[in-house]
């Protein structure tokens, strides 16, 4: 029971820790959150399982085509929606919520009510330890949850992107002072966030299917790592992540699986009342 | 503004109270929606409007109005009205601690720490389902014995009005001076003076009492309490309403509800689509005119009479 | 000065939106409701084949009081609130003479207080909870399972036949689930089988913990009463925790083990699993079952899979029949004639009880099969006399 | 003294805007506060007047600290100020600008025992006639007098003035200067003024505080500021 409550946790954190990730890098350097996120991670889904499972593409072709289509969607929607809000954070959080509503309903009408699930990459279940059989696209997820988050940290801390990244993040007005294009990070930061929701989405869709509804707990899940991490925090998604994967499984094993969700939630309250700025957090409010 | 059109206010008054009896029962259950409505995003508006709190936890304090008061009434056979002014209580007593809650925090985190409130309260909701039914829905009992849309027509019409009477006397008081001049520059209210702080707990629970208030009687009416009230996508139809109506105006919320309710009515005609219509509406109305229908009436207005 | 121009817009709008027209009264309306959204849309998708079907069916045969049949479709999206209101609409804006249909309890015994306080007939078509008879309404008749029917008549009698030996019962937390799962407790106290017991969320993507708790149990059946895509999360997640095919997974519902997703959703694990139907491809109990299947298959261009659509197909006809007898619509004259309903559908011959108390007023229980998906072929296991074959495990 | 400052510092990621500042501002005084672009006296009225916490310092008003106090209360206490650019109440008329003033300092009082403080106030900067004009529809400078106004009608003893003058022509410099010392001396405001426009200082302050690279380069009258070779070189750099 313990056993597989923490391989559980472990799954889910990996996920939640990447569905995250993206957040928290547009709250970073743009100090806007994406209430739309979930729909990305659905739309992503939807994408792999159009691709793969009805043209027929190869799984990873199909998983990468999703990727872009959604990144290249993202910068749409920053170009479109979020530009003209600059400095007024209410108003792009009402426009992404509303337009969470407006993708919902899209994909309803769209790929119907049915969930839709793109093919596994692999098939069974594999016997861990002789303690408990999990099935192998589940460790699939985890294994290439992991390493993407690994890259995307190489990518922030290693590359030029990612030192203007994290040049802005800390200071925008000294950033945009020396000669960062701020618009153009901007477009493409909101870009990558939404690309991380599609690998988010590509790798879990096989799992758990993509209905046009489902993106609503993952992104509230995204927003409560968020703010556990610290606003902005990378690390402090992955921590909050697992924490919060780790917290949720065990509390479903040991206290209600009903109130599952909940745990996640008051959490959230805590840290905001105790330690607003979260664990890794810059004290930012 | 007043002295023009004082007959303005009573004429509106007394043509809502004759709207219904020409019309069929439908018609005027569509009318008693949107009351309910009006109640709910002419409150909300008071805090996203007027304050810039931009909350996720409204319909989940017409939620918690209902469930009271459902509660009360289903399982203790407590009276229907002091069930409403209990769930009334209750959620402005909740107002009172998210708003203090949320003092230290500004903007997203607001936003976030009420979507949170909302989330663990629908959770309760279905967890709890010995209590509350859960979705299965509770069946309540109405307000008078004999149930008649007319009768509840004018019940709500009356809350509507209430509601709308001192929102509207706390807009135009030395209050309402303040809401509007955080509305429009908080650092420059801030400078003058203008108690930011209390002006947004006080907003919150005025606001979330208001909620309540329209959430029980709203439960009542439908007989049936179920999740849906305490949803994010009823959240998401006050939201539409006052953005579409026009946010931080006293009229842009009555209009947008009653205009979107009697559109959805037209799409249902269509097919299941009203939800995306309004989406896709709120979200060209919100990027392009950011002041809503009244902003582009008002703008319009003035071309013409310059 | 604003004021002024807001005034007349409000009232522009609100004119404008009471011009609606009066329709026509060359035909006879009545009214299904079902799912066509939310988790169980599939329903919906049943119930629209099904009412294609009767309704050629009935205006082949010259309609109703020399009119054609007209059916109204309103979606409940499994949702209660949802319900009611649009059982509510269908009376007060279509004006149907009577309503059918429904597959979620919830809703249904939201709508049945709706039926009694605007006083016309509802004949519940696939809504199994006990209550929604049991509260004797007037208006409300019910053609097709209800809960204690199902388990006492068939679920029980199976896993007695069966000779199991531990049972794990999992139900989702509706009125149908918790109803149907308490009824299932019973029985199998009765016939001295041990059992565990748990409630689940039917939205729920994610039942490893659940499943885990179950395996410990160490049962070799598990009833599972959860309805809509919900079930094919459970029998995947059964297969790759190893809970099946140690143990058999039955779905006391039935048709999510017929929607087109099944196979996709579960994969393998989907072979072997059990399901409750009223319907199955070669079992016809009366010439109408073989007049709608071959309708079907000439309409659709395939096979009928969920039995749902031919329970509405039923519930129309015992609608259009009692209309017909009443000679009338007036809602008195339809429930005296619907109390005398003596026709034979696809599922045997149609006829309500009318003795007040229980859950048997007003209602007709039809037979039901379990049957086992064996390499992508239903085989019937119970009742025995109309088997195919065996159980395999 | 009416208003000092010990030790303030204010460090912004990694500059460090204000490092040690100590100042003093007499009771009654005209006291002017000057320096190149970025030496932060901006931030410095910021902190006095509570729109932003200080990384570390006090500030002392009527001997009473009022470090890190929200601004809404270190108004209350009797500071007031206007801003470097306007930020009047976009669409609220001018009386209604000058009113949420008013009621935020009577709280208790009705709206309509406010209203003829209210309109006096809008005549003494000369905007009368524009009491029921919305704000965003007036010009730069009538926005500047309505903010200054609004900035008296919350009652001050301390009045920050920051760049005021900017935009006015030679005339209506020497009204608003004017103006400025009738202030002191009808109302008994102190001021504390930042200003670029030389003449006007030289005209009107006490006393000058010149600051420099988040320091205090020199406090003394204004002829002697003028003619230290420490300002010129500030200024004119080397």
């Amino acid at each position: 029971m313990l056993a597989i409550s923490v391989m559980n946790g472990l799954v889910m954190g990996v996920i939640y820790a990447l569905a995250a990730l993206g957040v928290s890098l547009v709250v970073g350097i743009m100090n806007v959150i994406n209430f739309a996120h979930g729909e990305l991670y659905i739309l992503a889904g939807y994408f792999s399982f159009l691709f793969a499972s009805v043209l027929g593409l190869p799984v990873a072709p199909a998983m990468a085509l999703a990727v872009a289509l959604v990144f290249l969607f993202g910068l749409l929607i920053e170009r479109l929606l979020i530009r003209p809000t600059y400095g007024n954070d209410m108003y792009s959080l009402i426009l992404t919520f509303i337009l969470s509503i407006v993708l919902q309903n899209a994909f309803l009408l769209i790929f119907g009510p049915y969930p839709n699930k793109p093919p596994l990459w692999v098939r069974g279940a594999s016997d861990i330890f002789g303690l408990f059989s999990y099935g192998n696209q589940r460790l699939a997820a985890l294994l290439s949850g992991a390493v993407l988050i690994a890259a995307v940290f190489l990518l922030i801390q290693k590359t030029w992107f990612g030192r203007i990244v994290r040049a802005t993040s800390q200071d925008r007005g000294m950033a945009e002072w020396n000669g960062v294009n701020t618009t153009r990070l901007n477009m493409l930061s909101f870009g990558l966030g939404c690309a991380l929701a599609a690998a988010a989405g590509v790798i879990l869709s096989p799992v758990f299917p993509v209905t046009p509804t489902a993106g609503v707990p993952i992104a509230l899940t995204a927003f409560v790592v968020v703010v556990l991490g610290g606003m902005g925090s990378l690390w402090g998604c992955v921590v909050g992540g697992l924490l919060l994967g780790l917290v949720e499984n065990l509390g479903a094993a040991f206290v209600s699986s009903g109130y599952k969700n909940v745990f996640g939630f008051i959490i959230l309250i805590l840290v905001l009342l105790i330690r607003p700025a979260g664990l890794f957090g810059r004290a930012k409010l | 503004m007043i002295s023009s059109s004082k007959w303005i206010g009573p004429a509106v008054l007394a043509g809502m109270c004759l709207l219904p009896l020409p019309l069929g029962i439908y018609p005027q259950h569509v009318l008693i929606v949107s009351l309910f409505y009006v109640m709910m995003a002419a409150s909300w508006n008071l805090l996203a409007g007027y304050t810039g709190q931009v909350s996720f936890g409204h319909a989940a304090m017409a939620g918690i109005g209902a469930y009271t008061s459902g509660i009360l009434a289903a399982k203790a056979g407590v009276n229907p009205w002091v069930g409403v002014a209990a769930g009334t209580l209750l959620a402005a007593l909740l107002g009172l601690g998210l708003g203090a809650l949320c003092l230290k925090m500004g903007g997203i985190y607001l936003s976030l720490t009420t979507l949170a409130f909302s989330q663990i309260l629908h959770i309760i909701i279905v967890n709890e389902y010995e209590v509350t039914r859960g979705t299965m829905g509770l069946q309540v009992p109405g307000l008078t014995a004999e149930y008649s849309k007319l009768t509840y027509y004018y019940i709500l019409l009356a809350a509507t009005v209430l509601v709308l009477f001192i929102l509207y006397r706390m807009i135009h008081s030395n209050l309402g001076l303040s809401f509007r001049a955080v509305q429009n520059d908080e650092t420059a209210a801030r400078a003058v003076g203008v108690r930011v702080l209390h002006l947004r707990v006080l907003a919150f629970t005025v606001a979330s009492a208001m909620a309540g208030f329209a959430g029980g009687l709203y439960g009542h009416y439908l007989l049936l309490i179920t999740p849906e009230i305490p949803s994010l996508d009823l959240q998401f139809y006050v939201l539409a309403m006052t953005v579409i109506g026009g946010m931080g105006s006293f009229v842009g919320p009555i209009v947008g509800a009653f205009a979107i309710n009697i559109l959805a009515e037209k799409i249902r005609d269509y097919g299941e689509y009203h939800v995306l219509v309004f989406g896709l509406i709120a979200l060209v109305v919100a990027r392009f005119a950011p002041e809503g229908l009244t902003g582009v009436w008002r703008s319009l207005g003035r071309r013409r009479t310059p | 000065m604003n004021r002024k121009r807001t005034g007349i817009a409000i009232g522009l709008v609100l004119a404008l939106a009471f011009c609606g027209a009066a329709a026509a009264q060359d035909t006879v309306k009545i009214g299904v409701v079902g799912p066509r959204t939310g988790p169980a849309a599939a329903t919906g998708a049943a119930f629209d084949e099904g009412i294609k079907l009767a309704v050629d069916y009935v205006n082949g045969k010259g309609g109703v009081l020399g009119k054609k049949l007209e059916v109204a479709f309103e979606d409940t999206a499994g949702a209660p609130d949802k319900a009611a209101s649009g059982f509510e609409r269908l009376v007060t804006r279509d004006k149907v003479v009577m309503v059918l249909g429904e597959s979620h309890s919830s809703s249904a015994l939201a709508q049945i207080e709706v039926a009694n306080r605007l006083k016309v007939p509802f004949v519940v078509v696939e809504a199994w909870a006990d209550e929604i008879t049991a509260k004797n309404y007037r208006y409300v008749f019910r053609a097709g399972p209800s809960n204690s029917g199902v388990v006492n008549q068939t679920i029980a009698q199976w896993v007695k036949a069966e000779t199991f030996k531990r049972a794990y019962v999992i139900a989702e937390n509706t009125d149908w689930g918790i109803g149907i799962g308490k009824l299932t407790e019973n029985a199998l106290a009765k016939a001295g089988i041990p059992y565990e017991s748990m409630i689940t969320e039917r939205n729920s993507q994610d039942h490893y913990v659940e499943l885990t708790k179950i395996k410990a149990f160490k049962p070799d059946v598990v009833l599972a009463y959860i309805y809509g895509v919900g079930l094919h999360y459970f029998v995947a997640q059964a297969g790759e925790t190893g809970v099946s095919p140690k143990a058999v997974v039955l779905d006391g519902a039935g048709p999510p083990s017929l929607w087109p997703d099944y196979w996709k959703n579960v994969g393998d694990y989907g072979d072997l699993e059990c399901f409750v139907s009223s319907m199955h491809e070669k079992v016809e109990l009366t010439p109408l079952a073989k007049y709608f299947r071959e309708a079907y298959t000439k309409k659709f261009g395939k096979a009928p899979t969920d039995y749902k659509s031919r329970s509405i197909f039923d519930g129309i006809l015992i609608a259009a029949d009692a209309i017909n007898r009443a000679k009338a619509t007036d809602a008195e004259k339809l429930v005296e004639a619907l109390e005398k309903t003596n026709l034979e559908t696809t599922r045997g011959t149609a006829k309500f009880g009318l003795t007040k108390g229980g859950p048997e007023y007003h209602q007709w229980m039809p037979p039901m099969l379990v049957i086992q998906w064996q390499n992508k072929q239903q085989v019937v296991l119970y009742p025995t006399q109309a088997a195919t074959g065996k159980l395999k495990r | 003294m009416l208003l000092e400052g010990r030790k303030i510092s204010k460090r912004f990621g990694g500059v460090q805007a204000l490092s040690e500042v100590d100042f003093h501002v007499e009771a009654g005084s005209i006291t002017a506060l000057i320096g190149p672009n970025g030496a932060g006296k901006t931030t410095l009225f910021n902190i006095v007047a509570g729109a932003i916490k200080p990384s570390s310092g006090q500030t002392v008003f009527e001997g009473r600290e009022i470090t890190g106090l929200p601004a809404d209360e270190i108004c209350r206490r009797g500071i007031a100020r206007t801003f470097q650019i306007v930020r009047p109440f976009a669409t609220m008329t001018c009386l209604e600008n000058v009113l949420v003033a008013a009621v935020n300092r009577h709280p208790r009082r009705p709206r309509a025992a406010l209203e003829p403080g209210a309109r006096d106030l809008l005549a003494q900067v000369g905007l009368a006639d524009l009491a029921g004009q919305e704000a965003r529809h007036l010009n730069v400078v009538q926005k500047k007098l309505l903010e200054l106004a609004r900035a008296l009608a919350t009652e001050p003893r301390l009045l920050l003035l920051d760049e005021v003058l900017g935009g006015l022509n030679t005339q209506e410099i020497l009204q608003a200067v004017e103006q400025i010392r009738r202030l002191r001396d009808r109302a008994g405001i102190t001021i504390l003024w930042i200003e670029h426009v030389m003449g006007a200082i030289m005209q009107a302050a006490d006393r000058v505080i010149v600051l420099d690279q988040g320091r205090v380069l020199t406090a003394a009258p204004p002829r002697e500021v003028v003619s230290d070779p420490r300002v010129i070189r500030a200024y004119l750099g080397e």
